[in-house]
């Protein structure tokens, strides 16, 4: 079972994804929180196999998260998600560190998927930022 | 100033200001369009996504269903966003990629009116004339919002459409009958028969849309063949 | 030509031209927001709303909840599109079109709100302060963005907005008691205080908002009244 940790500010969204995830039977969303602010105490307290996050949250974004996590010596695997491949973030993101990008409009099984890509140690990319890069 | 000077340079400001207002325009709009609209699509379309793996068979069909109209609107939103933020001026005119509208297309639209339930009557030119694109686009916007508005304004009507290709001119008709009166009223916003009488213009064709003294609604455009 | 008319010519075309590219880009914009995602959005809307009265109470629920945040979304699109287009030329300058707003314009949102049944203690000062456009911007949305959540999340509730005028910055805070319980859930999706916050933040603000400890919410901001 992958262990995952999931950050997303909107309720709505981060239920819909721990719902979408969790019934793989194959992802368990050990913590979820709808900030980045406690990142680091979550990795360290759940030794999560993956981190998968919202890029735009309220006070401390995806892009920090995954700043802040690289800083710890072996972090995990980082899965951005956003609701639009054009955030300028998305790049950022990627040379900070994170593994992959996914839209949070992919269809439930790839998302699935790519959790297990990245959890895995792959990288991962929507296939529309792919096309533009 | 010499006056040669301020010739020059409002004819240079001139270029760049239109450049630029359009420019700036388009941001604005990209902003709102992404930040309002796109993120209520995306809040659909995930908690659809999430419903779409429920075990609830029937719930599952619906909420999938839900997911892939979300989808594919985040698509369209995105490529309308991918087009408004383009920088480089050469390709930045507006064409939709999406459909590529033609006139074949435009006909597809009524089988798959007629999948969807509607009563539409077809009569058309056994051999589809070539016209220009703007023409095609025109003749596939119109039909496919006159369709959307008898399922909306006179839902289980009688439709018929028409497309008559003579004289160097193509004529489209779509009528319809009362259809059955609506219980819940719908949200009536106007901007589709502005739109549609845009395209129409565009192409150099001309329109006629209203009530029909019987009742019912039609729409009626002529458009040229050749390029204008 | 003498140069003098071509300075004239020029110089008028300058702000014509300007004029007329938004003008375009604006209306084909709106036709492809009308024809291509508001017609999803729809599809959405009217689908989730006929599964909105099924019997199976689980997806009721679920298809009431799309519903509402697909209507949502339409208002908005309406909104958007009601505002490309908007064709009065005069006020047609470049300028954005939302309203433009001022501070004594978000000073009438509270009288609206009173108007339309909130319970709202507005303390203001006497004479409006001069405030960056900026601000006066994210001033409006502040206001506009609390009292919509005050109706939402918070029912019933006393409202208080203040004003404060001091020191060459400008203090605004909108607080609200606790209101009465929903007793169906209202879809939440956490935009508005991000785009407010990113407003303030634009403005060369700063911004707090979040629960009262006895209950209720309060968004305090302040701003500089000088442009950065
Ligand atoms: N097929 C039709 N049958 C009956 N009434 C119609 C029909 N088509 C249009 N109408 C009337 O004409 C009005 C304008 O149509 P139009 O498509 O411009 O706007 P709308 O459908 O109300 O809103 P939208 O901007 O979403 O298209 C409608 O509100 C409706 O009253
Ligand atoms: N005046 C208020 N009273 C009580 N709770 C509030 C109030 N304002 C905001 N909230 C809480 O803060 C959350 C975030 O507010 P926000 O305006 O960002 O999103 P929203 O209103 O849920 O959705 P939307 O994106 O449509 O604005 C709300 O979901 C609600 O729980
Ligand atoms: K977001
Ligand atoms: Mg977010
Ligand atoms: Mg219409
Ligand atoms: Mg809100």
């Amino acid at each position: 079972m992958i262990k995952a940790v999931l950050l997303e500010d909107e309720e709505l969204v981060r239920l819909s994804i721990k719902m979408i995830l969790e019934s793989s039977g194959r992802v368990e969303v050990v913590a979820d929180r709808a900030d980045g602010d406690e990142a680091v105490e979550l990795v360290r307290e759940f030794r999560p196999d993956i981190v998968v996050t919202d890029i735009r949250m309220p006070t401390v974004d995806g892009l920090e998260v995954t700043r802040r996590l690289h800083q710890l010596s072996g972090p995990p695997p980082i899965l951005l998600l956003t609701t639009f491949d054009l955030d300028e973030y998305v790049y950022e993101a990627l040379g900070a560190g994170a593994a992959g990008f996914l839209l949070k409009d992919t269809p439930p099984h790839d998302l699935v998927r790519g959790v297990e890509m990245v959890a895995a140690g792959n990288a991962v990319l929507a296939p529309s930022v792919l096309k533009r890069m | 100033a010499s006056l040669r000077d301020r010739a020059r340079q409002a004819e240079l400001e001139r270029d760049m200001l239109a450049v630029k207002a359009v420019a700036d325009e388009r941001t604005r709009i990209a902003r709102e369009l992404h930040d309002v609209v796109a993120h209520r699509v995306s809040q659909i379309t995930v908690q659809a996504g999430a419903y779409a793996v429920s075990s609830n068979g029937e719930m599952a069909a619906f909420a999938e269903g839900i997911r892939q109209i979300g989808a594919t609107a985040m698509e369209e939103l995105r490529e309308l966003l991918g087009v408004l933020r383009r920088e480089d001026a050469e390709d930045s005119d507006l064409v939709p990629k999406h459909p590529q509208p033609t006139l074949a297309a435009a006909c597809e639209l009524i089988t798959e009116a007629s999948a969807a339930g509607q009563r539409v009557h077809a009569d058309l030119p056994s051999e589809l004339p070539e016209v220009p694109g703007t023409t095609a686009r025109a003749v596939y916007w119109l039909l496919h919002e006159s369709l959307v508005n008898t399922a909306k304004h006179a839902p289980g009507a009688d439709i018929s459409v028409v497309l008559r290709d003579h004289d160097g001119q193509l004529d489209v008709r779509v009528a319809n009958t009362v259809g059955v009166p609506r219980s819940t009223p719908v949200p009536k916003s106007g901007f589709g028969l502005i739109g549609m009488r845009e395209r129409v213009v565009l192409s150099g064709g001309t329109l006629t849309a209203g009530p029909l003294a019987g009742g019912g609604f039609e729409v009626a455009a002529t458009f040229p063949k050749e390029p204008r």
